[in-house]
């Protein structure tokens, strides 16, 4: 079944590259061009459930991969059996510098809160997107906090290093 | 109960009955509450000390943060602790709240609490083990009994300087102060 | 004083106040109070006093009578006390209304035609009082238009009915003995047959039942007391409603007589059984529909109609004691059915016009006065001890249980606590919890709103600390009914089955009181917080949103409300809308078209002659 | 006699109170294989509470939580505890309203405090006792038309004769509904759900603390101690024990004996209750209306049915 899928993701689409780790998963890496088709596509081939968002880091290449993980269930709910499930991992990478990227809520509405969540870590503005609002978090970091150039040790220096013990406040107040 | 401790009871009951009868509200923020079932049921029965599990904080004497404290539970801790009727004691649980812990360079964790609210005791490790409670309670008693358990006085005392920390850290509370010039 | 003279007061101060309203509005209010005020003052003065006077001669023959006992007596200072209160109470609630004169008009003429039901010596006078009652009625009812018009056209069709049925009443006794004084009615009635007893009992009992709102005759009351403005659903509630006591009293124990009236049948299917039952089931199902209303109005009306039960199984019960307790029951549920009337119309006037039960709140801080009336009110409803509505009730179920009728003393007992339920809802949803943030700066409700909330507090109180003092009017009219004495002295009831003494209980709950309260005081002292300073499980307390009303009792919600529906009133809206369709098709023979009449008139000639010729009748 | 019990029988509510509650925490302790802390334990927590400096939300929050503890008192006055009892004005239905008026205080002092917690462990403390006062009624009217008297006393004093109700056998079936609805009487498993800690933070007493949850304490040992007293009143025939106590008739020694009969009968059916509690989980207040409205109703319904027709 997943490689039936595989031959069809390569018939219709010229610039993917499929490979299958393991029996009931299977990487997609893709141009960030033919993400939105790709997802459709995969829906409409009743893989219905987006499950996650998540976003890498490539400091060095001077980019972002975002992998959305698209699952699929059996119909046969009553014979449910957890290996029975496919998980397909759609990778994209995007530029690092002024990242954007287009929204899916139009395919899965789902998404909303990963890429809220995304473009809050990692700021990467997704076009679209009803309301990129802070989701989490409640400070003023002036780098995303995920992102590989945020230096997490200084920061908490800068911060919570340096709110000043009681004692220390009280005798720099006298 | 020896006749010292009968001594004890008559000269300040309030202090004695505090000792015995630990009220509990459980801050469950990190991976430390785990210890705490174990601790009040069967193996470790907690209730044998008075200490019960409480279930909002005003009906509390004892504060047990177990866990790491990020920027956002801070703000509920000290809403909680503000809560809490005096006399009132904090136990901080494990090594987060004391120097952060393995989340030392977290960017949303705190490094030390007693820098925003007073605590009286620490039990360090990662995790202490539920023994580690009693023996911290049991400190926790000596402290009292030699009056050196005052987190709730100091916090009275300089809660200038404590508001002043957490604002630094949480911005603009949207609470007022719970210790204005007639109260204090 | 004599007794012509108060109802000419009465009647022509009505008059009066609405000629003054024409000139100024001060003026007006000044007539209005001024004479409420002067006939709570001449009744008054005329405790103890018995006389008949004969005040019309010769009306077709029959004399028009008037006088005055102890029954009469104890109705009329409650009604004229209970409206001179809502007549103060009116000056600032109906100030911007419009309409005024025509209000106070009105208010003025019901006290008076009520004042005259009660003092009517023969049935003439009493039936043409009890119309001007019920049309009068009518009109305040539907004063404020709209959803009020139909209340009010739904209780003036009852109303009626009632009339009607009383009409066919006198017509039958005038015509049986050709008299229509009650003294001479009640004479000549001892000797004649059961079945006619019987049938004037049956038929006086639907006009009274409609009046006071017995449970298959009740759907007229929740809208009427919803719809009219708060200080008159005070009066509605408190004594116009109850003029159907008075009325079951007249009947059963005046005209009837006592001893007749409790051995008419026998066994489960006399006549005082079954009003017993109607009477349990007016207490249960309207109290457990109360709890599901949202209108603090409603849920008041619904109460309303329970506690009339109460009265009613007392009365029919048929001991000096049920007696008793169902006439005092009468006269405690109108002071607090009346306090608590005005609590809700000074939230209405406070936050312009929100009686709705889920979207106010913590008003106990913002309105001290109407919200110690509501407490006091709720309390006396319950029946919680100190409060009036604890001795007239302890007296009913106290004849209940020792007269063998536990089933009906179960119905009272859970009655009270369905009562319990649904007022707590009424007074946590208005008074206690979280105060909204728009309702932190309301209109302060002014004097003449508070003064007769803190009289009635006061009275409940008063009543229920000393139930002798009104226990001793009542026991000379259960006396005069033909009912033993009861023991009575100012703390309460003695008898050897059982004393009830409020002076002990009052005793050890202020002592007990007196001793924490001391002790609360010489404990540690306590930090007063804002209400925002809240257990959230840490979170900050949201505003407005921080408050549980909706749904109050949603448990017993889901298990309840497919059984609790009113089901007289959805058959009477049948019944109604078939005799609409039936008058609408039959309206359908105005075709507009003057052939078609002419054909009318000719078929009908035609049938004439058919007639004439077939059966010759003419 | 009255006078002495005036003083005498709050002082032994609030101990025996007290003492239940401690015993109902080291039983409960043994059944799930624990140490259990000392019996004395609920002393040591009010001595506490008294010593914390409390929150208030105005003065009616106050208010409440006094008249409930007062007005407990004054019910512990109408209850004949052994053959004391001070005062009997009213009989067992102002003993039913005075009943009432406890968690009504704190209903009004938990609703003054402006939290959603306490107003919902209000309505369900309200609708749980709609719940179990239909049978609770039910009973008490049954032993009232049975003895067809509305005085405790006696009730009590008719039971000297045979040593206990049951010695009549109309009165079984309501001793028995009696019992079932006991838990919820006390509050306890499986009709615990008016002070859920884990769902409703402890439900109307969330904003207590301090000397109000003191008084809160206090409250509910008196209502515990009330709750089984009633039973054992009404049923277990109070002070008498089958004669016992007839040699000394009339002596000081046969009111201090009652009263040690009395209390150690409660301890009785105190048991009852707390082996239940140890074992079930929480009901949800429908599945509690459910149960009391099904069984206990029943029974009781059937109970008075008999005696209406025996009598």
């Amino acid at each position: 079944m997943i490689n039936e899928l595989k031959q069809k993701l390569l018939a219709n689409f010229n610039d993917v590259q499929v490979n299958i780790p393991e029996d009931n998963r299977m990487t997609v890496n893709t141009k960030k061009e033919s993400l939105l088709s790709l997802v459709s596509y995969l829906k409409n081939m009743g893989y219905n459930h987006f499950a996650m968002l998540s976003c890498v880091d490539w400091i060095d290449d001077k980019e972002f991969e975002l992998i959305y993980i698209i699952s699929a269930y059996p119909q046969d709910d009553e014979h449910y059996q957890d290996k029975e499930k496919k998980n397909i991992l759609l990778k994209t990478r995007i530029s690092r510098v002024k990242a954007k990227f287009i929204t899916i809520i139009s395919i899965f509405e789902n998404a909303e809160p990963y890429e809220r969540e995304i473009h809050e870590m990692f700021g990467i503005h997704f076009e679209g997107h009803p309301r990129l609002t802070p989701l989490m978090l409640e400070r003023d970091y002036k780098i995303p906090p995920f992102r590989k150039d945020f230096d997490t040790n200084k920061y908490v220096e800068n911060t919570f290093g340096k709110v000043p013990s009681i004692k220390e406040r009280k005798e720099g107040k006298k | 109960m020896d006749r010292n401790q009968i001594g004890k009871w008559l000269k300040n009951p309030g202090k004695m009955a505090n000792k015995y009868s630990f009220h509990v509200v459980y801050f469950c923020t990190g991976c430390g509450i785990i210890e705490v079932p174990p601790s009040i049921t069967t193996r470790w029965d907690a209730e044998r000390f008075g200490i019960i599990p409480v279930a909002t904080p005003r009906q509390a004497n004892l504060f047990l943060i177990t866990g790491y404290v990020s920027t956002k539970t801070l703000a509920a801790i000290i809403r909680t602790y503000e809560q809490m009727p005096e006399p009132k004691y904090t136990v901080a649980f494990g090594s987060c709240p004391i120097n952060g812990g393995m989340y030392y360079d977290s960017y949303n964790t705190i490094t030390s609490l007693d820098k925003y609210i007073p605590v009286d005791g620490y039990i360090a490790g990662c995790m202490p083990r539920p023994e580690a409670i009693f023996i911290g309670v049991t400190h926790l008693w000596k402290l009292i009994d030699m009056d050196k358990a005052d987190g709730y006085k100091r916090y009275r005392e300089d809660y200038v300087h404590y508001r002043a920390n957490q604002e630094q850290i949480l911005g603009e509370l949207d609470w007022p102060p719970l210790f204005s010039k007639e109260n204090l | 004083m004599s007794l012509e003279l108060l109802l000419i007061i009465a009647f022509s101060g009505a008059f009066l106040t609405y000629l003054s309203g024409k000139i100024s509005s001060q003026l007006r209010d000044g007539v209005a109070v001024l004479i409420s005020l002067g006939l709570v003052a001449i009744v008054s003065f005329l405790y103890n006093v018995q006389t008949e006077t004969v005040f019309y001669q010769g009306f077709f023959g029959i004399s028009l009578i008037l006088r005055m006992n102890s029954l009469a007596w104890f109705f009329a200072i409650a009604i004229v006390s209970f409206t001179a209160l809502c007549i103060i109470y009116s000056l600032s609630y109906m100030k911007d209304c419009e309409r005024s004169n025509y209000y106070y008009f009105m208010m003025l003429l019901i006290n008076a035609s009520m004042l005259t039901i009660v003092l009517a010596g023969d049935l003439v006078t009493f039936f043409v009082a009890w119309e001007i009652m019920s049309w009068s009625t009518f009109l305040l009812i539907s004063y404020n238009r709209n959803g009020a018009l139909q209340a009010g056209i739904k209780y003036i069709v009852l109303s009626l009915i009632g009339s009607m049925c009383m009409l066919v009443g006198i017509l039958s006794i005038y015509t049986s003995f050709g008299t229509v004084n009650i003294a001479d009615v009640a004479n000549h009635l001892t000797p004649s047959s059961v079945g006619y007893k019987l049938f004037l009992l049956i038929i006086f009992s639907i006009t009274f039942g409609i009046k006071n709102a017995i449970m298959p005759l009740h759907t007229w009351l929740p809208d009427a007391y919803a719809e009219s403005p708060s200080p008159f659903s005070a009066v509605l509630s408190g004594m116009l409603t109850r003029m159907g006591v008075f009325g079951f009293l007249l009947i059963m124990y005046v005209i009837v007589g006592m001893k007749t009236t409790l051995h008419l049948g026998r066994g489960f299917l006399s006549f005082n059984t079954i009003l017993c039952w109607l009477g349990a089931i007016t207490i249960v199902i309207p109290t457990f529909i109360a709890m599901l209303q949202n209108d603090a109005k409603k849920l008041l009306a619904w109460h309303g109609i329970g506690q009339g039960g109460y009265m009613i199984v007392g009365i029919a019960f048929g001991t000096s004691l049920g007696a008793a307790g169902g006439i005092f029951h009468t006269l405690n549920h109108a002071t607090y059915i009346v306090l608590l009337f005005l609590s809700v119309g000074a939230i209405e006037y406070s936050t312009n016009g929100l009686r709705d039960l889920n979207s106010l709140g913590g008003l106990f801080k913002k309105m001290p006065i109407a919200f110690f009336g509501g407490l006091l009110g709720i309390s006396g409803l319950i029946g919680v001890p100190l409060t009036n509505g604890f001795v007239s009730k302890w007296l009913i179920y106290k004849t209940l249980i020792l007269g063998n009728a536990p089933f009906l003393a179960f119905a009272a007992l859970l009655g009270t606590w369905g009562t319990v339920l649904s007022v707590y809802k009424f007074l946590h949803n208005l008074f206690l919890g979280q105060l909204p943030e728009e309702h932190k700066e309301i209109k302060k409700a002014p004097l003449t709103m508070q003064i007769p909330i803190v009289i009635l507090s006061f009275t409940i109180i008063l009543f229920g600390i000393l139930p002798g003092l009104p226990l001793k009017v009542i026991n000379s009219i259960i006396v005069a009914a033909g009912f033993q004495a009861l023991d009575i002295n100012i703390w309460g009831v003695t008898s050897e089955t059982g004393t009830l003494n409020m002076l002990n209980i009052f005793a050890a709950i202020a002592v007990f009181g007196a001793i924490f309260w001391g002790i609360f005081k010489v404990a540690r002292k306590s930090t007063p917080v804002d209400q925002y300073d809240n257990y959230a499980a840490g979170a900050a307390v949201p505003k407005n949103k921080y408050h549980y009303t909706v749904e109050y009792y949603a448990p017993f919600y889901r298990m309840g409300k497919p059984f609790l529906k009113d089901i007289f009133d959805m058959f009477y809206n049948r019944i109604a809308e078939a005799i609409g369709s039936i008058c609408d098709s039959v309206r359908k023979i105005y075709t507009g078209y003057v052939g078609s009449y002419v054909m009318y008139i000719v078929l009908f000639i035609a049938s004439l002659i058919f007639v004439q010729l077939t059966w010759s009748i003419f | 006699m009255n006078i002495i019990a005036l003083f005498v029988s709050p002082l032994i509510a609030l101990i025996a109170g007290m003492f239940f509650l401690g015993l109902s925490r080291k039983i409960s302790a043994r059944i799930q294989w624990r140490y259990g802390p000392p019996i004395y334990q609920p002393v040591i927590d009010v001595i506490r509470s008294f010593s914390q400096k409390s929150i208030t939300h105005g003065k009616f929050f106050d208010f409440g939580i006094i008249l409930s503890l007062s007005s407990s008192f004054v019910l512990i006055l109408f209850l004949p505890i052994g053959k004391l009892c001070a005062l009997t004005s009213g009989g067992l239905i102002a003993f039913l309203y005075l009943m009432l008026m406890g968690p009504f205080g704190i209903a009004l002092s938990g609703a003054a405090a402006a939290n959603p917690n306490s107003s919902i462990g209000i309505s369900r403390k309200f609708l749980l006792a709609l719940a179990y006062e239909v049978p609770l009624l039910l009973v008490l009217l049954t032993v009232m038309t049975h003895y067809h008297t509305i005085s405790l006393v006696e009730i009590v004093n008719i039971q000297a004769n045979s040593g206990w109700a049951f010695g009549s056998w109309a009165l079984i079936l309501p001793g028995i509904a009696y019992l079932l609805i006991l838990p919820a009487i006390l509050g306890m498993r499986p009709f615990e759900v008016v002070g859920a800690a884990q769902e409703i933070s402890s439900g109307p007493i969330a904003e207590f603390g301090g000397k109000h949850l003191a008084f809160y304490t206090l409250q509910h040992a008196l209502h515990v101690f009330v709750g089984i007293a009633l039973f054992v009143d009404i049923f277990l025939g109070g002070w008498t024990f089958f004669g016992l106590l007839n040699p000394l008739a009339g002596t000081v020694w046969a009111v201090i004996f009652g009263i040690i009969i009395f209390l150690l009968k409660m301890t009785l059916v105190l048991f009852i209750g707390l082996f239940v509690n140890a074992v079930y989980p929480r009901f949800r207040i429908e599945q509690a209306m459910q149960y009391l409205w099904k069984w206990p109703t029943l029974i009781s319904f059937v109970g008075l049915i008999i005696v209406v027709l025996t009598k």
